[in-house]
């Protein structure tokens, strides 16, 4: 089940709710206002690591770019539209939106 | 609720698992009412439908909702037909709830107030998850 | 694969209808059929042909109509979200249709997989 | 006291037209006077005279049609932001005009308060 | 100065944010989903009672009844839309939202 | 920016205080795109004018953002040429900042990054707040 969020962790709680659900199988796509919790050096950071340990985390690249956040966290992987439409096609969609 | 006609049984083939998540509180978003509504029209369709209630979505079951002064309509009394309904399981997160300062007592219908793991492996087997 | 789209936030507002929009053109592009899109509550607002907006503004309404006229998708409008907003037969993009949430419940069974953008 | 009401999300999807109408009310209520309504962003989308709700639900651009016109109040729709989701002249409820965000600036100066309903 | 907030505090971050920068003399006013904030026996309880040691908290009636609560936070204080134009009318408004 | 015509200088009686407080990210909500569309109107009508970025909304000031890929404009060049129009102060939250993980390096133009007490008093000061 690939889990999606949208919004920034800064100022609501869809990442760390949808953090409570992911099992290990589960991948996580940020997009939107939510690859703001991509960024490095952020004070989410250590949760986010935290998280890599058992997840594999994703952050879609057009909207990291439109944000200007050129610098992820170590671990995050990054996707393009092609790339989102890859995972929707690999694992079914929990929109944590 | 019922804007819409409820239409006699649907037949089809398939039969999916459908899990609507009710993460929004009522009233501040039209998002949890229509959400109901595609329930009530859905049940129509022998699927198997299932609902979560975590985060602010908690609210929605919360009993003594009176709309009046504000002009909107209170739903959250349809979500008690929802069983009649065929919708086979009404999950409520138990820690989204207490930090609310909630029980059980609170709510409009009966509920299964698990705890998260539960609710994980809930999301899991489904086929379609629908937010609202 | 089979995606449904459900578009849930109205346009230029929130990023949803673009994102849709983005994804849907990815999914086409990797050889994918979109068996339907539904807009519902504020998505409906996607779908007014009365929009007009700057020359160097993206046309959200038109970029829809064109997208689903060329490839042959079936874009349903929720009527009762439609008739609370103002969007009407007279006003609706060519391409899209106004019925009721019976044809999302269908899409979601059609479907492999049913994706939901909104705020 | 001279009241300026600023509302930025649309009607139905979010509880701020709700509350900037309630609130509008009560302030007429007590003998204030309302300098004037600026529909911004989706809140323009309340001003169409094209939406048909249900008969058990409120009206909510008829609601502010009446509302405005019994009160004398101005009622400014920005013009960017209609055009932008198709409010137009002819799709727009007695009461209210189409202009600029000048008239946004005047009635921050002209009101002794400025109150935003939004999302 | 009045600040107004009109979001769930449990899933959004206004209040907390409006919190930090609210000064002594200015009250707070919660609407919308902001009501569940005012709510009795809630995590954000203890919270609420350090801001009102300093600052006068109101909730509106409406929104309260329209959401089930009936228990509020001893020393919040209810306010109908009337109440509402009145706190207008004495200050200033920020809106928090 | 600049669908509406700026206008020459306008002149009214009343000089106000105007605080535009930004605190959502850019591009996910057209809020502070419109907020500065209103600053580079209401700059023409000899108010004066602030500006505060906190919350989500330092993301707006965020050097290096490129939105071709998404379609929509990019604005926070816009944010360069207040001062030029007569915005007399552009006041960063620190905190808010800090948490993203920026400086004031990481910003597209020169601001006074303050902490929240400033802020406060800042706020205190205003005739008008307009949220975005």
């Amino acid at each position: 089940m690939l889990f999606t969020v949208n919004k920034s962790p800064f100022t609501a709680g869809n990442l760390k709710s949808c953090l409570r659900y992911v099992t290990k199988e589960s991948p996580i796509l940020l997009y939107e206002d939510g690859v703001y919790g991509a960024m490095a050096g952020t004070a989410l950071e250590p949760e986010m690591k935290e998280t890599l340990k058992t997840n594999r985390v994703y952050a879609l690249r057009e909207d990291l770019k439109a944000r200007g956040v050129a610098n992820t966290i170590e671990g995050i992987q990054l996707v393009d539209y092609a790339g989102f439409v890859d995972l929707v096609a690999e694992h079914n969609i929990c929109p944590w939106i | 609720m019922g804007e819409e006609q409820y239409d006699e049984e649907q037949s089809t083939e398939v039969q999916k698992k459908f899990l609507f998540v009710f993460k929004r509180a009522p009233h501040g978003t039209i998002y949890p009412y229509e959400g109901l509504e595609v329930i009530l029209i859905m049940a129509a369709y022998d699927q198997v439908i299932s609902a979560v209630f975590t985060d602010d979505g908690v609210y929605c079951l919360k009993k003594g909702q009176e709309t009046a002064a504000i002009g909107v309509k209170e739903f959250s009394i349809t979500f008690k037909v929802l069983e009649q309904y065929g919708v086979e399981h009404l999950y409520v997160d138990k820690e989204a709830l207490s930090a609310r300062g909630m029980t059980e007592a609170d709510l409009v219908t009966g509920v299964e107030v698990v705890d998260k793991e539960t609710i994980a492996n809930v999301i899991r087997e489904q086929d379609v998850v629908l937010p609202f | 694969m089979k995606f449904g789209i459900l578009i849930m936030d109205g346009p230029y507002q929130h990023q949803a209808s673009d994102s849709a929009y983005h994804f849907a053109n990815a999914a086409v592009a990797k050889g994918h059929e979109i068996a339907g899109i539904f807009f519902y509550n504020d998505g409906v607002n996607n779908t007014t042909s009365l929009m007009t907006p700057p020359q160097d503004d993206r046309h959200i309404s038109k970029r829809w109509s064109d997208f689903v006229q060329k490839n042959g998708i079936d874009a349903i409008v929720c009527i009762a979200a439609a008739k609370r907003r103002g969007i009407t037969d007279a006003n609706l993009i060519k391409g899209a249709r106004i019925s009721g949430l019976g044809q999302l419940t269908e899409l979601g069974i059609k479907a492999d997989r049913l994706v939901t953008f909104g705020d």
